[in-house]
């Protein structure tokens, strides 16, 4: 899986915009391309657990989808506590439900510690023998499976996140706030 | 000066968490000691900066704060706590944990150390003692909203609906008039695929705050799988002919809301018609 | 005009007319000060006690805002609660009830709230009994001041005490009339200097000299004669009023609500809704036969209803 | 009454009521203490002094009505009629006390 530069740069302004809570959202690829994740859209920050508004965001964003010729191509989520980089019991079936339409499916939870740093702050997660099971070393040549489409994205995005862009960014919860806020496509952060 | 003062009691008074907001007026206040021109507002300054200051990680700051307190108010239970606060800010968990139990031996019904022991057993990342140690503070102080929210939340973590609807139903009764609580419930109750229940609480949403968008879709998907389910026999059920005024009402609402122009982005007003046009 | 043309001599105002009124205000700031000062230290409450007093302030919220909260979760709280109740889980010490009450004077607990109850008490009663002394002293005998409006002669007696004449037009009134009007007066400028929950509150002296100090000041846990209430019989008092509380869900018509809001149905909906319930509600009671008093109530109501629709018999 | 929640009931928060209701009792406390002293000044007597004092206190309740809730009374008390009515029986006790102090003042002593 190829990260291109929003695809890292919007997970990581989401997490930075709500800090002291729970985030979730989606990645986005090509219908015909494999193995590159053009886009993320970011969902919840303040129930990540409950339901309603899930179904609803999911099924606008097929409908998005269809509509611009991608597909839900993974889920990403980051975690209030600081250090905890294991996948949430509701990240997994999130994860598992994407999975089961689209089997090159993966899940990523942020490290927060790595948010503000110049390193990758993504943590895969493969899912292998029925289980969601951490990409060991990913974003290193040892790995294929994961790596950027340009390798400076991290520099550049730590950069732009220092600088405030994440005050743009807007999720489903903002948009069921105030529907002007354009959360599938978030024209404002690139 | 005083426009700063006047924003920092407002924040104080409404307790939304903006600590970037809280440091950047409260910051030159203290650095300069202007703060002490507020008397006795100052200390209620000092400690609303101090918790900013560790919210964002400014230590430097929150030491400032702590130590001032600590001089004008020398061992006093609300000063040991913000201690224990900078505690945890800095990771030392254990540490924060034992000031905490030792207020709590001075006095048991120290409202702020038992409330910081919760806060202090679910950063640690032991859900389970944090509920247990919760549900004991309610049981005393049963009027509390803000733990009957925190109790709901750390259920809904652990995806125990059930106990996180009783719980959001103790806050109802405490705050009824909010609906963001009426909010959570119905969406606890749909995820509990109870709609009947759910439904009455979306409505309950878009009664209090009209045109609310996450009520009208609460209300729009509610009613949509009432009428697709068979029809339910029991007396206090939403009628047939109301589930299909409620489904056109949704519908109409949201439509009449993404079709005013310019009322939502090119990309989101085409996938919400679409989706209601799907229900 | 009829009125005497009667003036006094200026020195009433310079020595009585004003220091009276200079001489509450101050009166009035130091008593609130006093009083921040008296309740200043809050006492601790122990933990048992404060578990007392949350249950059955749970239980109270219960009845008062079960209607915001479904049918089940209603029913499954109240039996909870009586169920503990009966139980006693939330006294402070369970087997209060046999145990053989000691003399009341040795309990510290109860000596202090009687003790601070007295305190609040004198608080109100002494300032106002030692003015009205000093008025009563020093200025009585002459007439102060004229009301600008008339009254009637009834009042002559009371405003006018300690002058005995009976031709004098009742606007002209005692040093004393010139206290009460100042003590309820003044309410403003105390407002104005102490802010609004003040102590100083004219109305609470009223009350407080008038019970004499055996009001409710007495503390929570104290029954009025002053004995320590035996909390498990207010327990189970509480118990009864809980069983009595029939559930009304107040979402049970929200669709409709919603809908009269929206402008889709006629607000008269609403009327006709509420006439229904009464009606199903007599209905069940007429059946039941329970209690002759709510059966009149609603019939009535149910009568007219079914009058404006035909013969429907309840 | 059965104990459904009428819609608007719902919407005024009892706490933000009693403050509305203890700001105009502060106002028109301190507004009638003034209006008895220019009542005391102006020397009225019998009812005209009532007749005054109700006047100013309805200027003061239109004033109220049309700067501070702009017109809609009701968003700040539970019905829009309480704007003239909240604090009238509070304020009548301290205008009477000025009044009369000013009119005794002015007239009684030579």
């Amino acid at each position: 899986m190829k990260f291109s530069h929003k695809a890292y740069l919007k997970p990581l302004a989401h997490a930075t915009k709500y800090p002291t809570g729970p985030v979730n959202g989606v990645f986005l690829a090509e219908t015909n391309s494999t193995n590159l994740v053009v886009d993320a859209v970011p969902l919840f920050h303040f129930w990540g657990t409950l339901t309603p508004m899930l179904e609803v965001a999911m099924t606008q964003i097929d409908l998005h989808c269809k509509a611009n010729g991608l597909r839900i191509i993974g889920y990403y989520e980051a975690s209030e506590r600081l250090e905890d980089v294991a996948l949430s019991l509701v990240g997994q079936k999130i994860a598992s439900q994407i999975h089961h339409v689209n089997p090159e499916a993966f899940a990523v939870v942020i490290k927060n510690q790595k948010i503000n740093s110049d390193d990758v702050a993504f943590m895969p997660y493969q899912f292998k023998e029925g289980q969601w099971r951490v990409s060991k070393d990913a974003f290193s040549d040892k790995n294929a499976d994961f790596s950027f489409e340009n390798s400076s994205s991290p520099t550049v995005v730590a950069k732009a996140l220092r600088g405030g862009l994440w005050e743009k960014l807007a999720d489903f919860d903002n948009h069921l706030e105030n529907i002007k806020e354009d959360w599938l496509t978030n024209k404002a952060v690139v | 000066m005083v426009n700063a003062a006047k924003v920092l009691q407002d924040l104080r008074a409404s307790a939304e968490r903006k600590p970037d907001v809280v440091v950047r007026l409260g910051k030159p206040l203290i650095d300069s000691g202007a703060v002490l021109k507020l008397d006795a507002d100052a200390w209620l300054v000092y400690e609303q900066v101090a918790i900013a200051a560790l919210d964002i990680g400014d230590d430097g700051l929150a030491l400032k704060c702590i130590q001032a307190l600590e001089t004008k108010f020398p061992g006093s239970a609300r000063v040991r706590r913000l201690q224990g606060m900078q505690l945890e800010a800095v990771g030392k968990l254990t540490e924060a944990g034992q000031i905490y139990k030792a207020i709590l031996e001075e006095d048991e019904t120290n409202v702020l150390a038992s409330k910081r022991q919760v806060m202090l057993l679910r950063a640690m990342g032991l859900p389970s003692e944090a509920i247990a140690a919760l549900v004991k503070y309610l049981d005393i102080n049963y009027t509390d909203f803000e733990g009957w929210l925190q109790l709901a939340d750390l259920y809904l973590e652990e995806l125990m609906y059930p106990q996180a609807a009783f719980c959001m139903e103790e806050v109802l009764m405490l705050q009824p008039q909010n609906h963001i609580f009426h909010l959570k419930y119905a969406e606890i109750l749909y995820t509990q695929d109870n709609f009947q229940l759910a439904l009455k609480q979306f409505c309950r949403v878009v009664e209090l705050c009209r045109d609310h968008v996450r009520g009208l879709y609460g209300m729009k998907m509610c009613a949509s799988r009432l009428l697709k389910a068979a029809p339910s026999k029991d007396a206090t059920a939403t009628s047939q002919e109301d589930l299909e005024a409620m489904d056109l009402l949704a519908t109409e609402r949201l439509i009449a809301l993404y079709g005013a122009p310019g009322a939502a982005a090119e990309s989101s007003k085409v996938a919400a018609t679409k989706w209601i046009e799907t229900q | 005009m009829s009125r005497q043309a009667m003036l006094l001599d200026p020195a009433i105002r310079d020595w009585v007319l004003i220091p009276i009124m200079i001489v509450m205000v101050l009166v009035g700031v130091v008593r609130h000060q006093v009083t921040v000062l008296l309740n200043g230290t809050p006492k601790k409450a122990d933990l048992k006690s404060a578990r007392e007093t949350k249950a059955l302030q749970r239980c109270g919220l219960l009845r008062a805002h079960g209607v915001h909260i479904p049918e089940q979760a209603f029913h499954g709280r109240k039996a909870f609660l009586s169920e503990a109740f009966e139980k006693g889980t939330y006294l402070k010490e369970p087997n209060a009830g046999n145990k053989p009450r000691g003399n009341v004077m040795q309990d510290p607990a109860y000596v202090e709230t009687m003790m601070d109850g007295m305190k609040k008490n004198m608080m109100n009663i002494i300032p106002q009994t030692v003015i009205m002394g000093w008025i009563n002293f020093f200025f009585s005998g002459f007439v102060l001041v004229r009301l600008p409006f008339p009254l009637t002669v009834r009042f002559k007696g009371m405003l006018q005490r300690g002058v005995e004449t009976h031709d004098m037009d009742v606007s002209w009134v005692s040093s004393l009339s010139w206290y009460f009007l100042n003590l309820f007066g003044l309410q403003s400028v105390f407002t104005l200097i102490l802010g609004s929950g003040h102590a100083a509150d004219a109305m609470r002296d009223m009350q407080a000299m008038s019970t004499m100090g055996m009001g409710n000041a007495a503390g929570p846990n104290l029954s009025a004669t002053g004995q320590p209430q035996d909390m498990h019989k207010i327990f189970l008092a509480e118990k009864e009023n809980l069983d009595l509380t029939e559930h009304e869900w107040g979402l049970e018509n929200v669709e409709t609500r919603l809908l009269v809001k929206y402008g889709k149905k006629p607000a008269s909906v609403l009327l006709d809704q509420k006439k229904d319930k009464i009606a199903r509600l007599a209905g069940r009671q007429g059946s039941g036969a329970s209690s002759p008093a709510a059966v009149a109530a609603p019939s009535a109501a149910a009568a007219a209803a079914s009058r404006k629709k035909g013969r429907r018999q309840v | 009454m059965s104990a459904q929640i009428n819609p608007d009931d719902a919407l005024y928060v009892d706490m933000f009521i009693a403050k509305n209701a203890q700001t105009m009792n502060f106002i028109r406390s301190s507004y009638s203490a003034v209006l008895g002293l220019a009542a005391g000044t102006l020397g009225l007597t019998n009812l005209s002094g009532f007749i005054f004092y109700l006047l100013g206190s309805t200027f003061l309740s239109v004033l109220i009505f049309a700067l501070k809730t702009k017109g809609q009374a009701g968003l700040y008390f539970r019905k829009s009629l309480d704007v003239f009515t909240e604090g009238v029986s509070g304020g009548l006790f301290s205008y009477i006390l000025f009044w009369t102090l000013l009119y005794g003042i002015i007239h009684v002593y030579d």
